[in-house]
């Protein structure tokens, strides 16, 4: 039985962080791994989804490429070639992921292929070969869910609904696609296959998709995704799947809408499969953990997904850094408040901190600024301007509680709000810091300069 | 800028002030800040530690 | 004669920057132009070549679709329609000079359309019509140096060589361009060129081209130039110009190279026409102001490129609010080693305080971290991998004195270093603050662990 300091169970964006660190600081490390290293994100989500985006992003510059005066004589000989799309899905994910083995064979971390069934808090199983490990740290991850819908069982069967994975590694380039769901990862689908040219349908339960994110954020997205000719249906109940139709009703009245591929996206649950030996706290959203990702059981850390605290794989990965720090002496910890989060779409959105609605139900004594990118010179100069920047503030001091940001490169953006809150910035600090000029990030200054008096370049009425 | 926050309790100040504030034992919340918003900057660490009779330059 | 609480000479990002903050402010206030508001930055600098650099960048991305899995089945009927790219720069730059002259007058600026002649310290002529001022604000910019070099006045009169202003308004897409000098501006335009097709050849006095630019940024950018097929030229000494023909000399030999343009861009110098009445102080680079901006002549002040401390429109414009505060009774001042200066080459660069070198040379005990683009899961997923960061820190405490950042971003990227620098924040923040994942803006946090301890997604030799 070969012994450790540490036995990381999964080998994602928490694990291999988490490993890695920890190996980095002296540890004795292993992980045990199942399928690929990289986890969900490297293999099935984050980066496969961007790549296959980019191309989408590259087909729609193409279409539009006349307004900057450049001109393709017959536009109808532009094509999407299905297979080298994927292609080049697959290479970017297999370097990445190549890329990340080295890193863990180079820090000295010794990687266990397949599924690990943990007998105690000192103990895992993998193929029948024993681990043993001061510290456990739990990073297993989440899957979709599957609920329980008639007929969506046999629907899957037959090759009609398919989860993300699913939907990153179709055969051919779908004519229609009926999303059930209007999250995050829908909202990004919705945008890669309508760019493509897929005729896209969003049935969303509730009044409007991408819950949780800044009113003004989801107005402007749902606006944006419809005149991009995505249709969007919200208040729907979902009644059943009949192999490539889903029927619903909506205010009463039953419909159906059928179509080549139905993507299933409706949440995640997180994977407990070899963790059943353990008697884990399960909160609501998946493992229960204290500041300092330590479950229940002294020596027993959980982190990421599998945790459900924000599903995404930075937060994962800051999860694993916490873990594997606590485990070797030292004290971390993570204000959520300051993570930020995105969305991939055309334009792209970058969120940190409150939401404005939050911020006041948080009982601040909220400022709200906001500036268009139609103001924007940059902007203008690059033809992109759908967007807007929103600073959410709390006047006593000006801190900055919230940044939300909708433009090309708001997930580059977002990270001058996540600095800022991480040093309690103000919005006068953000203010008097002078931006490149022409810049998108001038949107930022400007919307402080509106926090804290006036805005330079708009008509603000008073 | 406005006045320093001492009176409201917080104190702004930059990380590198508080480092050096903790350095030199000087008392960050007796510090007049002179960044945004009464933010205490190095620089204001740096004067609050010169002798006294220097103190008169910066009062100009 | 109207009487005015501040008179503003020229109408460029300095001067209208200033004039509608003082008029916020409660000032009574005219802006003297003989040209169109906007400057240099709006109607033949940043904005005009931004906009064509747009138009450049799509020319790329078509020519590299396939890479992406779209496909032009015939590549040769891709063409550059040069008359709707010049259109579409005209349009841009209208509509912002348009939103300009609009936010002038809705802020009670009055703008008089003239040459403005100083007559003293509180008067200003404008064909013929005098306006008194209590403060004045001189703005008036700067215009490209057109050395003595033989022959090369005829050249221009024969409209071969041009300045900045010509190379954005010639009438056809040059076969060839031969770009004496090896700034910014340079840079800025053989990429434009160069990705349009143009064969371009850049004359260099000294050893290297982006004098003052951190040496790594340098060495990549010069390296990028001549992979794309810039032919860069250094240690050049110019003999003639003979027509379209410019004859210099490189390590003894005498050498020529004949061109459809010569794009003369070496250097600067500040507009001082008009305000020869006033005994100004005036250095090498321009007129000398103090750190409210205000000249050797009480109530009058001088802004901008007409300084020359910072050739770009940003620090004329924060100067500009400098110049207004000081008048109207606040008090503020710029810190020149936290302006951030960008190029906007493929990829872009974003650079903000000390280089390495001049952290060294101001004694700081200098910590450095680099992470290169090709380690960055969002760089590979968009095929754009060329590029890193740099971060500089003084070892004390940590602080972040410089940021260099190569990337496709960039420009955008340093804002998030200005954030940070203008809040004195070490490396240690900048790698607590969690970056969302997957961003190129992860490097930034990479680097960071880098001059912490170590990064997690890089081999480091130790
Ligand atoms: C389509 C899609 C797009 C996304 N895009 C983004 C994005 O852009 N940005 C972002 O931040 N997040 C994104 N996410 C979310 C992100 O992928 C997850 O938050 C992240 O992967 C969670 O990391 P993890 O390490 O907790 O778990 P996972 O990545 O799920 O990794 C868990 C690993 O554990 C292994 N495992 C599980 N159980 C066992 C066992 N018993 N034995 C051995 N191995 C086991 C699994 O095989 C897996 O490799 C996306 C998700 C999806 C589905
Ligand atoms: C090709 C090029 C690209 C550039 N790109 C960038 C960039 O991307 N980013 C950046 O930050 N900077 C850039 N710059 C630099 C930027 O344009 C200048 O720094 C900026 O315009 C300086 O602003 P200013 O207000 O001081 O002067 P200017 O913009 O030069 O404005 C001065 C104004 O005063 C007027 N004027 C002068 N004398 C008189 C008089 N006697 N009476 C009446 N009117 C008068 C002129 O007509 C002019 O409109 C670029 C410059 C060039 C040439």
């Amino acid at each position: 039985m070969t012994a450790y300091d540490i036995i990381v169970l999964g080998g994602g964006p928490g694990g291999y962080v988490a490993a890695i660190k920890a190996a980095q600081l002296g540890a004795k490390v292993a992980v045990v791994e199942e399928d690929r290293v990289g986890g969900v994100c490297l293999n099935y989500g984050c980066i496969p989804t961007k790549t296959l985006l980019k191309s989408a992003k590259v087909y729609q510059d193409l279409l539009a490429s006349s307004q900057y005066g450049i001109d393709i004589e017959n536009p109808e000989t532009v094509k999407i070639n299905w297979p080298n799309l994927m292609r080049r899905k697959t290479q970017v994910v297999d370097k990445i992921v190549g890329g990340v083995a080295l890193l863990l064979k180079h820090n000295g971390v010794e990687v266990y292929k397949g599924h690990g069934t943990v007998i105690d808090a000192q103990t895992v199983d993998v193929g029948g070969e024993r681990l043993s490990g001061k510290n456990l740290i739990l990073a297993t991850g989440s899957s979709p869910s599957m609920p329980e819908i008639k007929g969506l069982k046999e629907s899957v069967e037959a090759g009609y609904a398919v989860d993300s994975t699913g939907a990153i590694a179709l055969s051919e380039k779908p004519r229609s696609m009926t999303i059930l769901g209007g999250g995050v990862i829908s909202v990004e689908f919705a945008t890669l296959y309508r760019s493509l040219g897929t005729k896209v349908t969003i049935l969303q339960r509730s009044e409007g998709i991408l819950k949780g994110v800044d009113e003004s954020v989801r107005d402007t997205m749902q606006g944006h995704l419809k005149k991009e000719g995505v249709e969007i249906v919200t208040n729907v109940s979902i009644k059943h799947v009949d192999g490539s139709t889903v029927h619903y009703e909506v205010e009463g009245q039953a419909k159906s809408v059928e179509s080549d591929v139905i993507l299933v996206s409706l949440g995640r649950k997180p994977n407990l499969k070899g963790l059943e030996n353990l008697p884990l706290e399960i909160g609501e959203k998946g493992v229960v953990v204290d500041e300092r990702m330590q479950t229940n059981i002294p020596g027993v850390y959980a982190i990421g997904d599998l945790c459900g605290k924000m599903m995404l794989a930075h937060v994962a990965s800051a999860e694993g850094l916490v873990a594997a720090e606590a485990i070797m002496g030292e004290t971390s910890a993570i204000d959520y408040r300051k993570v930020p989060s995105c969305i991939y779409s055309f334009p792209e959105v970058g969120a940190i901190g409150y939401s404005e609605a939050e911020a006041r139900a948080a009982g601040f004594d909220v400022g709200v600024s906001t500036f268009p990118l139609s103001a924007n010179g940059k902007a203008m100069a690059e033809g992109e301007t759908t967007g807007f920047v929103k600073i959410v503030h709390d006047k006593k001091y000006g801190e900055v509680v919230g940044v939300h940001i909708v433009a090309p490169h708001a997930t580059d953006m977002i990270a001058e709000a996540a600095v800022s809150m991480m040093l309690e910035g103000t919005v006068y600090d953000m203010a008097k810091t002078i931006h490149p000029h022409p810049t998108l990030s001038e949107i930022v200054m400007e919307a402080a300069h509106g926090a804290v008096d006036r805005p330079i370049h708009i008509i603000k009425k008073s | 800028a406005a006045e320093a926050n001492v009176t409201t309790g917080k104190v702004l100040a930059t990380p590198v002030a508080r480092k050096m504030a903790k350095d030199l034992g000087l008392d960050i919340t007796k510090i007049h800040g002179t960044g945004p918003q009464g933010r205490v900057m190095k620089s204001d660490i740096q004067k609050a530690s010169q002798p006294k009779t220097l103190e008169k330059d910066h009062v100009r």
